[in-house]
């Protein structure tokens, strides 16, 4: 399966289904160790990604690249707080490093470059180190498991599949940790014992990535699979 | 969840048609999220523009004007506004002499004013940022986001705004917020949670007698809980951390304000302010100025925060100079 | 009951330590209460007396200042100053152009001003007292202690002490605030109740989707409870309901007071603005001014009032005029 | 038995002791209806009454028409709010109404005669009518369940105790009225179903009389009984 406009859409829009149905988890998680926004933060920016994608005025996609990208600018126009700069970077990341149109579409081993774009995005405008109980912690188990899979001969459905799994895990993990970085770090040691709400949401990004993939995979779309 | 709304997600919008109503000194563009002077100055100048989530009314927005800031942006309620706001801010205020950030140290102020830096600089802005970061309640700034910044944003905006208005160049305007910011430091303590109205219930609960001792502006917990006791305890304990870290001695002057977090009353504040005044003198420091209400909020909490600035002849004379806002206005 | 105090029977005189402490442009006269300016006017004029019980600040003794109050007579929280202090007060204060009471409409208050107005008759001082009475929440004034005296306080001290300020003579000003008075309707809501600090619980229970409809400013129910609803709708309720009784009407012109009692952020009396000058201009009634914040606040009340003051030339004119005290300035 | 300095001394330091022990109770029924400061208004008063009777600087009274007009005069200087100047007024009138010394004492009707200047005086100030659900609603009938002993032939502690049961159901009485007067009246029909908190006081300070002559009856002072 290689990744296409219409992938890259269906994947955009189960984040956004997904966080519409999550965002109250999300804000009471950012209530307990942050200011309780995480969730309106990024249902206001998901629902703008959606009007970009949809709207009257939006202008027909040169590619899945393109797709990405705006859905980058897209949350860093509307979110703000710290979930805005970091998601809207990170989407504008993956963007960039998919092929233009009329190369190659990217594959699953290309299509991995392009998260660990994304992730490469997150830590430079964040400058959180794995531990510190942020995105990065759910990103990064969420690309190596997805590397490891496609390093194993998996296709883009069961490599999605993997890192969703990773990210979940990794989200989990966070619940112990003392934070380090964002609002959750002045709270010191009363961190510790929640779960991140940003790498929580960056498990619902992946679970969305395995979502649609599989349904790509099930009902071929006009690239095939 | 009582509050004075009409929905969660429209109290941005409905409070600037508020403002906008209220203050025919200001201009309110609506559709970017900009609050800007309603007169330009006159003479080109260096704009400063500052922003940061809503919810801690007066500012920004009530700090619009002559003496004080030439625009703010303000964001969802505790959430960072967004790098088109600073950019449009940035772009109606900049008179070619460049513009000031001020920005509240925060993950989300300063990775959005970063964009924007880097967005008003392709369109030829100049820009400075001034970074405020006074609460000491952040102990340990290296394993965390760095101290949080509060109250000394009024008096970074006070300070570097009347510098702006003489006309000052934008590196010198600046470097005095900057100097502002590092002569200040705060402290804050909570009595009730704040509600943000999309969350619809209070960040935390707090038994009946119960507070939050060192919380910032966001509804977030502080470092500990402790039970309530009397103002002047409360008030001592605040003094002596702010004092621990600031180093001020018998013979210093200081510029205190006693700010409210929005659902304290200004009676109480008096109290909390008889107190730090008692406290200061036992030490020799001196309130050479003070300020006492509501400045920087954080929704409907109740405690308090306490800053502390170290005067100089030069600060005194710009925190004397006129200011003409909503908020804080001087003849 | 959570508050920053030291005790409840001294949150008086430590809030009264605080403002003397904060406020060098004031003279607290800690054993009789009575806050004056610290700077005598330098012209004999007509001097403005005005007081309460406390818990209402700013007002009265953030009004005390060039432009408005000569003195102000705090009592106990909720509980009506006594007549020595407002005799101490006028003392003070007489130039020999006689004193005017600011009275609000409550019998704890009227009853001591009278005692009072006798003992400075009884030292040759003039005493004309301006009864404030604004309230329309107070429906049937013949079976009641008559409307009770709210927002309009602001607008009369502030009318009237400009006029004093210009030297006008003793029946002027008072005859004045008369007419500023008998100009002003006001109605409040409240979204939660006060707590006396010697009660130590808040005043009602109200549930957490009630409002108390048609409150004053000491704690009291209001006239009835209802369920909360969006601020559109509470807004346009009272706005109708001050409407109704001040037959204002297309083409009038008003000053609009949005006032907190104590406990709401500043936001949400900005999203109230903003509806209340939407409804007024359905009405086709002109906001010539307004002023949004805690001005008459009831502890730590959550809620708003609304006063509407019929507007002229002069009244305007007043209205502008330079002001300089602790919570109103205008240069 | 005549009202003689000690006993009006006596009289004064009963409501004290009264309303130190109730006046909680006093706050409560003010808060239902009021503004939740009747009792401490009172507590403040009465601590001040007691600071000019035993206080340093406290002239010794000149006869019990002194105690009661500087009773009244400190309640005015001390108290505010509504209850300040009619109790205030109260007692400047029973004082006035007793005669000077060197005149003959006052006895039980003689000082029912004072009591009814009391009654005139907050009358007068107040405006209130019995049925308006205030202090008038208590003193009313107290004053003429006392006038009813003395025509009866009681003397001063049975009068006295006549004047306290009559107070007190006058007090209790207040319940089902609609208040006209004070911060109650503001309620309207919602004052309905609440017990006055000035009656009540109103009634504290009768049984206080009560009690001060009975114990006076009892124990046989210089004046005798
Ligand atoms: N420096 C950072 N690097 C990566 N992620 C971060 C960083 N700071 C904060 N975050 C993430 O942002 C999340 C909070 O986002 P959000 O609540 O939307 O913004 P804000 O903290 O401004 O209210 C945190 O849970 C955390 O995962
Ligand atoms: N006009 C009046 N005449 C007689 N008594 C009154 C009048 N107005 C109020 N009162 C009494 O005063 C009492 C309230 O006293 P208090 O609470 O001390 O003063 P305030 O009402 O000023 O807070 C009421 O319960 C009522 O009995
Ligand atoms: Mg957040
Ligand atoms: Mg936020
Ligand atoms: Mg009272
Ligand atoms: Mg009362």
């Amino acid at each position: 399966m290689d990744v296409d406009t219409r992938l890259a859409e269906a994947w955009v829009r189960a984040i956004a289904a997904a966080v519409e149905r999550e965002h109250e988890r999300l804000t009471e998680l950012d209530s307990a160790i942050g200011d309780g926004d995480h969730g309106s933060n990024l249902r206001r920016g998901f629902a703008a990604v959606l009007t970009a994608l949809d709207g009257p005025d939006a202008p027909a996609p040169a590619g899945p690249g393109t797709v990405l990208t705006r859905t980058g600018s897209t949350l860093i126009s509307k979110v703000g707080g710290a979930s805005g700069p970091i998601y809207g970077k990170a989407f504008r990341a993956i963007g960039a490093a998919l092929p233009q149109p009329g190369e190659a579409p990217a594959d699953a081993a290309g299509f991995g470059e392009a998260l660990a774009a994304g992730l490469r995005a997150v830590r430079e405008l964040g400058k959180a180190e794995p531990g510190d109980k942020t995105v990065v912690d759910a990103w990064t188990p969420a690309l190596a498991a997805y590397r490891e899979a496609v390093a194993g001969g998996a296709g883009l459905p069961e490599a999605a599949e993997a890192a969703a799994g990773g990210a979940e895990r990794g989200a989990l993990d966070t619940v112990p940790l003392q934070a380090r970085k964002g609002r959750a770090s002045y709270l010191g040691p009363r961190s510790v014992g929640h779960q991140d709400p940003g790498a929580t949401s960056t498990a619902l990004l992946f679970r969305a990535l395995a979502e649609a993939t599989a349904a790509a995979a099930g009902t071929p779309g006009p690239s095939g699979s | 969840m009582k509050k004075l709304i009409n929905t969660a997600e429209t109290v941005l919008e409905d409070a600037l048609a508020g403002v906008a109503a209220a203050h025919p000194e200001l201009a309110v563009d609506l559709a970017n999220r900009v609050i800007t002077r309603a007169v330009r100055p006159s003479a080109p100048k260096v704009a400063l523009v500052s922003g940061g989530g809503s919810g801690h009314e007066p500012l920004h927005g009530g700090f619009v004007g002559p003496g004080m800031l030439d625009a703010a942006c303000p964001g969802e309620v505790f959430t960072s506004p967004v790098p088109d706001q600073m950019l449009a801010a940035a772009k109606a205020v900049d008179s070619g002499a460049g513009v000031v950030f001020v920005v509240k140290n925060y993950t989300g102020d300063v990775m959005n004013f970063e964009l924007a830096a880097e967005l008003a600089a392709e369109e030829g802005i100049e820009v400075r940022t001034v970074l405020v970061d006074d609460d000491v309640a952040v102990e340990d700034s290296t394993w965390t986001a760095g101290r949080r910044g509060t109250g000394a944003t009024v008096l970074v905006e006070k300070i570097a705004g009347a510098l702006a208005e003489r006309g000052a160049p934008l590196d010198e305007v600046a470097a005095l917020g900057e100097r502002v910011n590092a002569a200040s430091r705060s402290f804050a303590i909570a009595l009730t949670a704040a509600t943000v109205p999309a969350a619809g219930r209070p960040g935390f609960d707090l038994a009946e007698d119960e507070i939050e001792v060192g919380v910032g502006i966001h509804g977030e917990p502080g470092r500990r809980r402790e039970k309530l006791r009397p103002a002047r305890e409360l008030v001592a304990e605040v003094v002596e951390t702010v004092l621990a870290d600031h180093r001020l001695t018998a013979g210093d002057s200081v510029i205190a304000l006693v700010n409210g977090l929005g659902g304290t009353p200004l009676m109480e504040l008096y109290i909390v302010f008889g107190e730090v005044a008692a406290r200061l003198a036992e030490h020799g420091v001196t309130v050479a100025r003070s300020l006492v209400g509501n400045y920087v909020t954080s929704l409907d909490m109740a405690g308090f925060s306490l800053t502390l600035t170290r005067a100089d002849e030069r600060l005194l004379e710009l925190w004397d100079a006129p200011v003409d806002t909503p908020a804080l206005k001087r003849a």
